[in-house]
Parts: C-alpha cells; sequence; structure tokens
C-alpha cells in the first residue's frame, strides 16, 4: 500500500499533465503492438498494416462525427486525395528512404488539411440529410477528377514506389531486429510504420479532445445555439473539427496508398466512405477505441465473412458480398438497438454497475 | 355528459396530473383554470391520448374512453382544439376546414364549410389563403371552426386567448357561448386567462401542480378573493 | 491513474481479438521449402489468377477461369505434369486495379502461389506486374493484349504475355482497313487506358489521315454512350474501330441505334465475340429476341481471330476442347464458349510449359523454360509465340475476319507480324498445327 | 446543332426519370422528414423483380406493374420495421439508418440475383426516331419514360390536391400530432406514403433499366443525383423535384456530351453547393427558408 501510494505520488507528474500520460500510454501501446506485428507472418502483418490506416481515418471521422456533430460521407474522397498527394510525391522522390515515406505523407496530410478547410467551410453550414448527401457526391465526385488531368494516371491509376528494407537506417533495421529477432520486410515495414503513426495520431486526437477545442466541439455538437450564447464561433468550430479530420483522412490515404502500391480512382468507391462510417458507428461516435475496434473489423470482417460465405456454399463471387450486408447490418441495429455503439453501450453498461457499487458503499 | 376521474399522469418521474376529477355538463362551458405548469394542457393531452394516463378514467356519457387511441376519439364526438398554431399550416383555410370533417362523430350529419364560414365570416373571406398566411385571431377560428366540422358534442379548448388581442378574445368568446346555445356542445376550455374565461364559463376548476384545489360554480370562483390571488392571478 | 490503465487495457484487449480473430482464418505456417519453390510440392503446383467475376467485364470473361479448370483436371486426371497436380485459385477482383492489388495480395501471402497465370485486364494486371517482379513470382500469359507484359523483359523479368498485343491487333486492323476501305471515315472507340491507347498506337500507323474523331469510356463508368456515338454521328464516321471489352461493344450498338447512328463495325477480339455480345443484345432490346438468335445482330461485325473457336467445330482443337468440356465442366448444363476456348488453349500453353521445364522446377526455371523453348511450343495460336529472352510477346499474329450468323469467315490469310515497324507478313505455317492424339502436350 | 439537338432531348429523358426519382424522395421528405438514401437500392430491387419475372416470359407490361406493386409493398414493410423506431428521433439517426439500408438491399441483391450484368429489354423500341431522312436522338422508349413519368406526376397532383386520402397524408406529413386530433391515422399515412414513394422510385428503376444492362450497382448513380435534384427543386416541392430533376438530366447530358462523363458528378456537386448555400430551400419553395 506504501508502496504503491509512493509509486503514485512518483507518476504524478506524467499522470497529471494529459499529453505526457497520453505519450507514456501510447509508447507502452506501440511496445506491445511491435511485439505482435514482429511475431505474425507477412500475411496478418499486411493486415495490422491496413488497420492501421483504416483506423487513422476512422479516428477523424468519430471525432468530426461523434464530438462536433457533423457527418461526413465524403472522407472516402478526402483519402484519395492524401493518395494522390503521397503518390505524386513518392514518384518524384523514388520513395526509397524512410524520408521519402514521411515527406510523402507530410504532404499528405497538409494537403487535405487545405481540402478540409475548402469542404468544411461550406460543410459547416449544413446539417443532417444536407451535409450527408453533400459529402456524399464529393465522395463520388473527386476520385473522378483523376480521369481528368493526365498526370494523376487515369482510371487505371499511378503505381507507388514503396521503400525498401534494404533502404531503412540501419538502426530501424537493427531496432527490429533486437526486439522481434525477425528482419524487418516491406510487409513488416508497412506494419510497424502504420501503427507508429496511428499511435501518434490517436495521441494527438485523445488530446485536442481533451482541450479547450475538443470541449468546444462538444459544446457545439450538444447544443448549438447555447454553444452560440456562450461565445463560441460555431462556424470556426466546425471547421476546425472538419479540417482536422481531413488531415487524419489524408494521412490514412497515403499510408493506403503504400499499402496498395497502387492509387486508382476505383479505390474510392461509395462504399469505403459507408464502411468508415460503419466503423465509426459500431465503434460508438465519439470514442477512439470504438474507431479502432470498427478498423480492426474492416480489415478482418471481409476476409472472414468471404470463407464464412465460401464454406456455406456460396461462389466466390457471392460469398464477397457477404460483407456489404454484414456492415449495412451493423449500420441498422447499432442505430435501432444500441445507439452508442459498441464501446459507448459497454461503458454505459460499466457505469450503471460502478455506480450500483459505490451506492451499496454509501448505505 | 363528460366526466374525468381520478385522472393522473406523468412525464418521466415527474407528476403531472394528480388524481383529477371533475364533471362538464352539456350546454355548459366548464373552464379549467390554472397557473402556468398547474397541468392544464396535461389534463387536454391526456384525455385525448396524447399524454399516457397511469390511473384513473375518462368518460363520455357514461362509457370509458380513457385508452382509446387519439384518431379514434372524433368518431366518438370528443374534439380537442389545439391552440391557435395548431393550424395545419402548409394547408389553406378550405383544406384545413374539409380535414376537420374528414372524421365525424359516428352517425352524424356532415357539416358544410360554409356554415363556418356563416359563423365566421371572416375566414370565408380568406378561404384560398394557407393557414401561415392568417393572423392569430383567424387562426383561432379555423381551429375552432375546423373542430366543428366533426360534429363534436364534447369540445376541449386549450387556450383559445393565447397572444389574442383582448378585443379578438372578447369576440371569440362570445362565438363560443353562441356555439354552446346552438349546437348544445360540452365546453371545456382550458385558460389561463382566468378573468375571460369564467366570464363565459358556467363552472370553473381550478388546478395547482396537478391537482384540483377548487371546482364550484364560476360565478363563485370569480368572488373568492382569496382563490383568485393564490391561483388566478387577478 | 486508472484513466490510464484502462486505456492501456482497451488497447491491449483490441490488439488481442483482433490477432484472435486473425487466427481464426488467416494464420497459416509458411510450408518448410525444402528444395522446391513456394507453392510446389512433389504432388501439386498451386497457381492463381484474378479475373473480373463480378462487374462490368464480367460478361465473358468470368469463364476464361473455368476452361483452365476444366484444362487442369484433364490433365491432373491423366496424371498430371511429372507427377504433379494442378490447382488453380481464381480471385475476382471486379476490374478494379484495386481489387487486383489486395487479392494479389492474398494469393501471394496467403495461398502461397506458385506462379500468377493468365490474370485478366490491362489496367487491372498493370497494378500487380511490379509487385509480382519485385517478389520475383512468375507472370505468365496474361490474359490481356497490353504492350506492358512482353516489350521489356529486363524491367519485368518474371512476365509473359500471351494473345497478340493490340498494337499488332491494331496494325493488322489499321492496314486492313487501309487497304480495303481508303475512304473510310473512322472513328475510335477506346477504353481508356493502356488497351485503347495501344490499339491506337497500332491502328495510327495505317489511319492516321482517316481517323476523324476519338471517343473513350471508362471502365465501371456509366454505360449511356449517347454522347459518344453522337459525336460519331456529327463527325460523319462510317467506321467505328472499338478497342473496348465485350458488355462495351453491346452498349455501343445499343447507343447506336438510340441515336440513330449508322456505321460499319470494327471491334477488337477482345470485344467481339458473337455468341456473347449477340446474347447481351437480344436481351436489351424490345420484345427479347431469343438469346440464339442474338449472334444475328452482329452480322456484318468485323473483328480478328487467332485461336479456333466454337464456330469451328471440325478443327482438331476444338474437337479436343469440346470433349474436355463436356467431361470436365463443373456445371454440366453450361455449353462450350469461346472464352472457355481461350481459358483453355491458355492452359495448354502452361502445361507446355511446365512439360518442357521437367521435374526440377523453381520460379526461375519455369521462365527459363520459356524464354528458350517458347517459340517452338506447338499450340491452337495461328501464329506462333514471340518468346525469347528479348520479348516476351505472345502470339504474333492474327486474320480478319467478318461475323456472319455467329460464325466468323476469314477475309485475309493469318497476318504475322511484331510491334514497331516490323512489316506484316502473311503466315498459315502454325495454324495447321493439331493436337497430339493424347490431347497433353509432350 | 444536330448533336445539340441530340443532347438535348437526351437531358429531357434523363431529365424525366431524375424527377420521378426526386419525387419519390420528395414523398418521403415531406412525410417523416428524412431523406432516405436506400431509395436507389429499394428501385434496384424492385427492377431485379420484374427482370426475374421477364425471364420466365412474363409480359413486360404485367412486369412492370409487378415491380410497382412490389415497391409499395416494400416501401411500406421498410416504414413500419425499421424507419418507424427512428421517426423524430436525432436526424443522424435516420441518415445513418437509411445508408445501412442501402448497404444491406444491395448485397443481398447480389446474393440472391447475382452480380453478372444482365440485359433488361424495352417495351417498344431503343431506336433512333427519324423524321423524313434525318434520325433524331430520341427513341420511343424515351418518349415513353417522358409520358410514364408525366403520368405518375399527373396521379400525383390529383392524389394529393383532390382527393380525401391525399389530404390525409398531406396533412400527416405536416403536423402529426394536430391530424392525430382530427382523427387521421396518421401511422397509416406515413406508411402510405412511403409505399407510394417507393412504388413511384419502382417505376423510375423500370425506366433507367431499360434497353441497359443492369447489375446491383445500376441506380447508384442515383443515390446522389436523385437527392440533388430533389434539393434543387426543394425537397418539400413535388413540382419543385420534377424541375430539378429536368434541370439536372440536362445539365449533366450537356456536361457529358461537351466536356466528359467524368466530370458529371463533379458539376453536379457544385450545382448542388450553390443551392445549399445560395438559396437553402430550393429553388422552388414556397414556404419560408428553411435551415439546412
Amino acid at each position: 500500500m506504501k508502496l504503491t501510494e509512493r509509486l503514485r505520488s512518483l507518476t504524478r507528474p506524467v499522470r497529471s499533465v494529459p499529453l505526457a500520460r497520453h505519450l507514456l500510454v501510447g509508447l507502452i501501446a506501440f511496445l506491445v503492438v511491435a511485439a505482435i506485428i514482429g511475431s505474425s507472418s507477412q500475411y496478418l502483418q499486411t493486415r495490422y498494416a491496413e488497420m492501421a490506416f483504416f483506423a487513422i481515418a476512422a479516428g477523424g471521422l468519430t471525432v468530426l462525427t461523434g464530438l462536433s456533430g457533423q457527418l461526413s460521407l465524403g472522407h472516402g474522397a478526402l483519402m484519395a486525395v492524401g493518395a494522390y498527394a503521397a503518390t505524386l510525391v513518392l514518384e518524384r522522390t523514388g520513395g526509397e528512404t524512410l524520408a521519402d515515406v514521411f515527406v510523402a505523407l507530410l504532404v499528405a496530410i497538409a494537403v487535405c488539411a487545405v481540402v478540409g478547410v475548402i469542404v468544411g467551410v461550406p460543410a459547416a453550414r449544413l446539417h443532417g440529410p444536407y451535409i450527408a448527401g453533400a459529402t456524399l457526391t464529393l465522395a463520388v465526385a473527386v476520385p473522378r477528377l483523376a480521369n481528368q488531368w493526365e498526370f494523376l494516371g487515369g482510371e487505371q491509376g499511378l503505381q507507388v514506389p514503396v521503400p525498401r528494407a534494404a533502404e531503412l537506417p540501419v538502426w530501424i533495421q537493427d531496432l527490429v531486429w533486437f526486439f522481434t529477432a525477425a528482419e524487418i520486410d516491406q510487409y513488416s515495414f508497412l506494419a510497424y510504420l502504420g501503427w507508429f503513426l496511428l499511435i501518434l495520431a490517436f495521441v494527438a486526437l485523445a488530446n485536442l479532445s481533451r482541450s479547450r477545442i475538443g470541449r468546444r466541439w462538444r459544446a457545439v455538437r450538444d447544443d448549438d445555439v447555447s454553444a452560440e450564447l456562450a461565445g463560441i464561433h460555431l462556424g470556426r468550430a466546425r471547421v476546425v473539427a472538419f479540417t482536422v479530420s481531413a488531415m487524419c483522412a489524408g494521412l490514412a490515404g497515403g499510408l493506403m496508398a503504400m499499402n496498395v502500391r497502387l492509387t486508382a480512382p476505383g479505390a474510392f468507391t461509395i462504399t469505403l466512405s459507408l464502411t468508415l462510417l460503419a466503423a465509426v458507428v459500431l465503434g460508438g461516435l465519439g470514442s477512439l477505441t470504438g474507431a479502432l475496434i470498427g478498423a480492426g473489423v474492416l480489415a478482418f470482417l471481409p476476409h472472414f465473412a468471404t470463407d464464412l460465405g465460401e464454406s456455406a456454399g456460396l461462389s466466390a463471387t457471392q460469398a464477397a458480398e457477404v460483407t456489404p450486408v454484414v456492415y449495412g447490418l451493423v449500420l441498422m441495429l447499432v442505430i435501432l438497438l444500441a445507439p452508442a455503439g459498441i464501446v459507448g453501450s459497454l461503458r454505459m453498461f460499466l457505469a450503471r454497475s460502478s455506480l450500483g457499487q459505490t451506492k451499496e458503499k454509501t448505505t | 355528459m363528460f366526466a374525468v376521474e381520478d385522472l393522473s399522469a406523468a412525464y418521466g418521474p415527474v407528476k403531472a396530473l394528480n388524481g383529477v376529477s371533475f364533471t362538464a355538463e352539456r350546454g355548459q362551458v366548464t373552464a379549467v383554470l390554472g397557473a402556468n405548469g398547474a397541468g392544464k394542457t396535461t389534463l387536454l393531452r391526456t384525455v385525448s391520448g396524447l399524454v399516457r394516463s397511469t390511473k384513473g378514467s375518462v368518460k363520455l356519457d357514461g362509457k370509458d374512453i380513457t385508452r382509446t387511441a387519439t384518431e379514434k376519439l372524433t368518431s366518438y364526438g370528443l374534439s380537442h382544439v389545439p391552440e391557435g398554431r395548431g393550424v395545419i399550416a402548409e394547408l389553406t383555410v378550405v383544406e384545413n376546414l374539409r380535414l376537420g370533417g374528414l372524421h365525424r362523430a359516428t352517425g352524424s350529419e356532415p357539416m358544410s364549410i360554409e356554415r363556418v364560414f356563416e359563423l365566421f365570416p371572416r375566414l370565408g373571406e380568406r378561404r384560398e389563403a394557407t393557414a401561415h398566411m392568417l393572423s392569430g385571431g383567424e387562426r383561432q377560428m379555423l381551429v375552432i371552426g375546423r373542430a366543428l366540422m366533426a360534429r363534436p358534442t364534447v369540445l376541449l379548448l386549450d387556450e383559445p386567448s393565447l397572444g389574442l388581442a383582448p378585443r379578438v378574445v372578447a369576440q371569440i368568446f362570445d362565438l363560443l357561448r353562441g356555439l354552446v346555445q346552438t349546437e348544445e356542445l360540452t365546453v371545456v376550455l382550458v385558460e389561463q386567462n382566468a378573468r375571460s374565461a369564467l366570464s363565459i364559463a358556467d363552472h370553473g376548476v381550478v388546478l395547482n401542480l396537478g391537482k384540483v384545489v377548487a371546482s364550484a360554480p364560476a360565478a363563485e370562483l370569480a368572488a373568492d378573493e382569496q382563490l383568485r390571488h393564490a391561483y388566478l392571478g387577478f | 491513474m486508472r484513466n490510464t490503465a484502462r486505456r492501456a487495457v482497451q488497447v491491449v484487449c483490441v490488439l488481442t481479438t483482433a490477432s484472435l480473430l486473425a487466427a481464426c482464418g488467416a494464420g497459416k505456417e509458411r510450408p518448410s521449402e525444402d528444395g522446391t519453390a513456394v507453392g510446389v510440392t512433389d504432388t501439386t503446383i498451386k497457381i492463381g489468377a484474378h479475373f473480373p467475376l463480378t462487374g462490368p467485364a464480367a460478361p465473358g470473361y468470368s469463364e476464361i477461369p473455368s476452361g483452365h479448370q476444366a484444362l487442369y483436371e484433364y490433365v491432373n486426371d491423366n496424371g498430371g505434369v511429372h507427377g504433379r497436380e494442378i490447382e488453380m485459385v481464381v480471385k475476382d477482383d471486379a476490374y478494379n486495379p484495386t481489387n487486383t492489388s489486395a487479392v494479389t495480395n492474398d494469393m501471394i501471402l496467403q495461398d502461397e502461389i506458385f506462379a500468377m497465370v493468365a490474370g485478366l485486364g490491362t489496367p487491372t494486371h498493370r497494378a500487380v506486374v511490379q509487385r509480382l517482379n519485385d517478389d520475383g513470382i512468375p507472370d505468365l500469359f496474361v490474359s490481356s493484349g497490353s504492350l506492358q507484359w512482353g516489350d521489356d523483359p529486363a524491367t519485368s523479368p518474371m512476365t509473359f504475355g500471351w494473345q497478340p498485343d493490340y498494337e499488332i491487333e491494331g496494325k493488322i486492323i489499321g492496314q486492313y482497313v487501309k487497304e480495303n476501305m481508303p475512304d473510310a471515315k473512322v472513328g475510335l472507340f477506346l477504353q481508356d487506358d493502356d488497351f485503347g491507347e495501344d490499339g491506337e498506337k497500332g491502328a495510327r500507323q495505317f489511319l492516321d489521315s482517316q481517323i476523324v474523331d476519338v471517343q473513350k469510356y471508362t471502365p465501371g463508368g456509366s454505360t449511356d454512350f449517347s454522347p459518344q456515338m453522337s459525336s460519331f454521328k456529327s463527325k460523319g464516321v462510317d467506321l467505328v474501330l472499338g478497342f473496348n471489352t465485350p458488355s462495351y461493344t453491346a452498349l455501343s450498338q445499343i447507343a447506336a441505334q438510340g441515336v440513330g447512328f449508322k456505321s460499319k463495325w470494327f471491334y477488337s477480339n477482345v470485344g467481339a465475340d458473337p455468341a456473347l455480345v449477340g446474347g447481351l443484345l437480344a436481351s436489351m432490346t424490345k420484345g427479347k429476341i431469343p438469346a440464339e438468335q442474338g449472334v444475328k445482330l452482329m452480322d456484318g461485325m468485323m473483328t480478328t481471330e487467332y485461336i479456333p473457336g466454337v464456330d469451328a467445330p471440325d478443327d482438331e482443337w476444338v474437337k479436343l476442347w469440346q470433349k474436355v468440356w463436356d467431361e470436365y465442366s463443373k456445371k454440366g448444363s453450361e455449353k462450350l464458349t469461346n472464352y472457355r476456348i481461350y481459358g483453355m488453349s491458355q492452359a495448354y500453353t502452361f502445361v507446355q510449359a511446365l512439360q518442357a521445364n521437367g521435374k526440377d522446377l523453381t520460379r526461375e526455371s519455369i521462365v527459363e523454360t520459356i524464354e528458350k523453348e517458347g517459340a517452338s511450343f506447338e499450340g491452337p495460336g495461328l501464329a506462333p509465340f514471340r518468346f525469347s529472352e528479348d520479348s516476351h510477346m505472345g502470339i504474333s499474329g492474327a486474320s480478319v475476319v467478318e461475323l456472319k450468323n455467329g460464325a466468323a469467315e476469314p477475309l485475309t490469310p493469318v497476318l504475322v507480324t511484331d510491334i514497331g515497324d516490323a512489316p506484316i507478313e502473311e503466315d498459315d505455317s502454325a495454324a495447321s498445327d493439331a493436337p497430339p492424339a493424347s490431347g497433353l502436350p509432350e | 446543332m444536330q448533336q445539340f439537338l441530340d443532347t438535348t432531348l437526351g437531358g429531357l429523358v434523363l431529365g424525366a426519370v431524375y424527377a420521378a426519382f426526386a419525387l419519390a424522395l420528395c414523398l418521403i421528405w415531406r412525410s417523416t422528414r428524412i431523406v432516405n438514401f436506400a431509395q436507389a437500392a429499394m428501385a434496384m430491387v424492385t427492377t431485379y423483380i420484374a427482370l426475374s419475372l421477364i425471364n420466365v416470359d412474363v409480359p413486360y407490361w404485367v412486369a412492370f406493374l409487378a415491380a410497382i406493386a412490389a415497391g409499395f409493398v416494400l416501401g411500406a414493410v421498410i416504414e413500419r420495421v425499421i424507419i418507424r423506431p427512428v421517426e423524430g428521433k436525432a436526424e443522424l439517426n435516420a441518415v445513418i439508418l437509411t445508408l445501412g439500408l442501402f448497404m444491406v438491399l444491395h448485397g443481398l441483391t447480389a446474393l440472391v440475383f447475382g452480380v453478372q450484368h444482365r440485359g433488361f429489354p424495352a417495351p417498344v423500341s431503343t431506336n433512333a426516331m427519324t423524321v423524313g431522312d434525318t434520325s433524331i436522338g430520341i427513341t420511343p422508349f424515351g418518349i415513353l419514360t417522358i409520358v410514364v413519368v408525366a403520368v405518375v406526376m399527373a396521379g400525383l397532383v390529383v392524389l394529393f390536391r383532390f382527393t380525401d386520402l391525399g389530404l390525409r397524408m398531406r396533412a400527416s406529413a405536416f403536423n402529426g400530432e394536430v391530424s392525430r386530433l382530427l382523427g387521421v391515422r396518421v401511422g397509416r399515412m406515413l406508411t402510405l406514403g412511403w409505399a407510394l414513394a417507393a412504388a413511384v422510385g419502382a417505376v423510375a428503376g423500370m425506366l433507367i433499366a431499360g434497353g441497359d444492362l443492369v447489375n446491383p450497382a445500376f441506380m447508384d448513380p442515383f443515390v446522389i443525383y436523385g437527392f440533388i435534384a430533389a434539393v434543387l427543386g426543394g425537397l418539400d416541392s413535388p413540382i419543385g423535384s420534377v424541375i430539378g430533376g429536368l434541370i439536372l438530366g440536362l445539365s449533366l447530358s450537356y456536361v457529358t456530351g461537351y466536356v466528359g462523363e467524368h466530370l458529371a458528378p463533379l458539376v453536379a456537386l457544385g450545382i448542388l453547393m450553390l443551392v445549399l448555400l445560395v438559396r437553402p430551400s430550393g429553388l422552388f419553395a414556397a414556404a419560408a427558408a428553411r435551415r439546412v
């Protein structure tokens, strides 16, 4: 008891500053993740990498929808913008080194920030079905721009150069070898990279949502009129939320390009935007943990469902249709039965039972 | 005869009506009075099934209509007249009236729209106007006229004077008084404007915090200074 | 602290769940590699391919893998190749390059295929060529006539074409039109990718001055081609050259009728199957013409031919395919089609390559074998392959045909050429090859 | 000139179908304040039902009626079972719900009918008509399309303006509580509204499919184009929806004909944003501007 108290007092500085606390959790999480990635097959590593970029996009979307109350069905389009931006940079730099990769991703984020403002300003004035319809149109329209300009590669898209393992800095290769006793290769590299950035992004988002900005978003979501009366500039708060969210989508798009190794309009369908929404709704609007769970489902469910469908005697093509049905059912059932999503419902359940406990104690 | 017995209703944990009983006689105006939040509107909404009652009953000529679906009440001859905002703003005057006549008291003769226009000549002048273009007084005439189209025997009126100029209120109450006699109506008049209401009512019921605190002939209530000060605000 | 701990626990929980989920279906151990290549054991060879089983390119093309599978089963039942049975994994990419990338990833990492054989489509396969070559996976007999499979073996050493490329097809068509219809005003109807581009390149060698309009379409985009056909009509086009997939042949015909555009039509082999397109056309018209009579709707259209098809039932090769199909088609009710013949012809070439390679099979050895011996493979192709160390291009020629009642009537002998300025020559030598009596390559 | 005429005629036909579709969205919006993002998928389902009938040699027009009936039933069932619980709740819920429905219907159709493209016949010729020697860019089927949409519109006008049923439906849509007090069975009217809308959507689906290839995604463009057409005319105004549909059809036809098909969605987005930001209640809404 004494010892734990001393420990607590020692760690107080870390715990009392949210950023430090989040970073600490992030670091621990990354070590755990790295251990898992290092010991997985190449196939699983690609799945983890996919989960990472879905989670980043879903995290951004959940901040937008869950915290500031705006809906976006256009995040597929924003991912497309990020993917094309990153691809164009990688094409020029060759994409061989780690620096190339980070430059490409930073450009993707920056471009999406700009696009986020451009889209966010009009979107801030819309609500409900109108913003849904407008962003859905965006999701359809933006990828088609690839057919307009030759340098975007048209329908067949652009090949994405990916860094070869040998080009990575030696210290990274050594570090990976030290921790996992396995050589880093393209697949594990993308998984490490994805999860590193995912954790970084989530720490940033978690911090943001605890900050003044996050509180403003919630105020705007819960009651825009009183938020406005309290001196919050509604439009500005919404545009900031949209931009942050767009930056996440941009990062996710950049990572997606590297994983898919091709950036083509066919990747950014309405279905992509809708499945992102499904991930966010499934996890619970506004919860980053929920976004992570949702992304896990996105990365693993299609393969699982397809296998299930095939073993149930469906042809391969029909089995592939099981997944969207599941996503759709998830959206509907969550709205009808558990509007708070998985994490939200769990939290309510826990809150109720802990409330019960405290009552018992006091009486 | 229209009777409410021991009626109770609640919004979540908050009791809005607590054992309300009173009767309203045919050919009479019964005023239900009380301050804002006393439960007057809840009373009407509970009677017409918009709010679920937790206890008690509502009887119309001895028949229990407590849990009857809202949509069926007009066929029993009971019309609930929401306050003036209850016009359907997007429909025209004629359409509002036509709508009122679609679901009449069972066995009753249809009432012609022209008859309503005789009662409320002002509406006749604006027959093709959409309701959102009407003034407050005109809207009030429209909801009353619309209710009459269903040939009711019991008319529940919710705050007909709300937001109207005193002159218009007087005009509408006069009309109402006249209707009670010609159509043999039972009128339950929920009003915050107690003074005007008591001037045309035969009987008065005073509500406070969901309970009946007084029930007496209108003249008696109007004369009770203490009651007036405590609950009726004049 | 509670918050922190809870968060950490949450993260760990999520990861554990994810790994468990993954363990359910995905996480297979890599097989031990003792001397043989990935995907090859003493008794099996596992290959894979991506096909559009769904989407706008699926009509027709989705039948190709069934041809492959029928022939492999025939081979397997006759003792396999050097004692090994061939197993083929087919994945649907819906003709969407992003899907191709994803399913190829799965085939490499999850199914662990030895080689990609007959992956279909220009835009689709283009998405994975680099990946396959990077990983040293043989990428054989791509089901597409794009140049990029074969014109640069230095960059893509593992990739081989199979059918005549679109450039030589364009050249052969171009020369024919120039010689026989010198006054025609030509409109090009192109798929908006390398497919259309390569075809245009070949055709322009001969027709540059005759082409008056170029219209393109995006696969998976709008299916209403009235604007394109209106443009042809307004420019006075009287001969359309189409480098497009079969559904789009049908859609362009419907749209042309819709805007009242009349013309002579010349479709690339890829999009000109009379049975399929005729069937689609029949089902889209008023009062539904029976599908069998749909082929008549294609009468007078021109195209090219480089392997014998169902319209030549007496051809020795077609007899073989018919026999194999009757015996091994999974759904007995389905008929032999040109697409299934295409698949079987391709599969035949692959079996030939495996035979020629001998018992010691590695990813490198199969490539070497095709480079050295591929040019002399005798098969159903009307013209020989061009395989060598310097070229991975497939069949070297075709003949121009006109469709009449579903059958192809030759307008020229087999014309053989190569990309670039190579001259076009008549050469019927490979057209007379007959299959061995066993039906198995020797 | 010839091309302009052809493009215009093509745009009118397309616009007529958008109009029908926007009308369906408008019917649902008016009755339940919900934008039904699953409308296109519902129409796709009914079209497949018709196609299955046609493929077993049921006459075209019987299949056409069957599609309408199927739409009617489908709309009613969906309203009763799925939509009823979220009516009057946060608008985000309804949006997500209908999007989920969109995905489910899409996937189920693919599972049941397969995903391959199939030809869909037209009841009349799809060849261009000729005036004298020159052919003009409209087909008998195009004319039929315009006529059918006009008939549907006229039918709805008659229903809403001149019948008691229409009056009840309108009243329920505008003010459910008051309508109930007047004896209107509001629940039934809302169900009927969805059923009618789905039936109109089914008609639109049949008109789009005729003489074309269908697959489970063939109605997808209508998710956005129908919405835009409806918003263009003001979601509340049936007449507005029709005009919005025609404007959109013509605009997109010109863009496709003269600029490029790939820019059509972008132009549509531009039109939508312009309308939403400049005249949020639509070009033809009679009521005062509502918040969007």
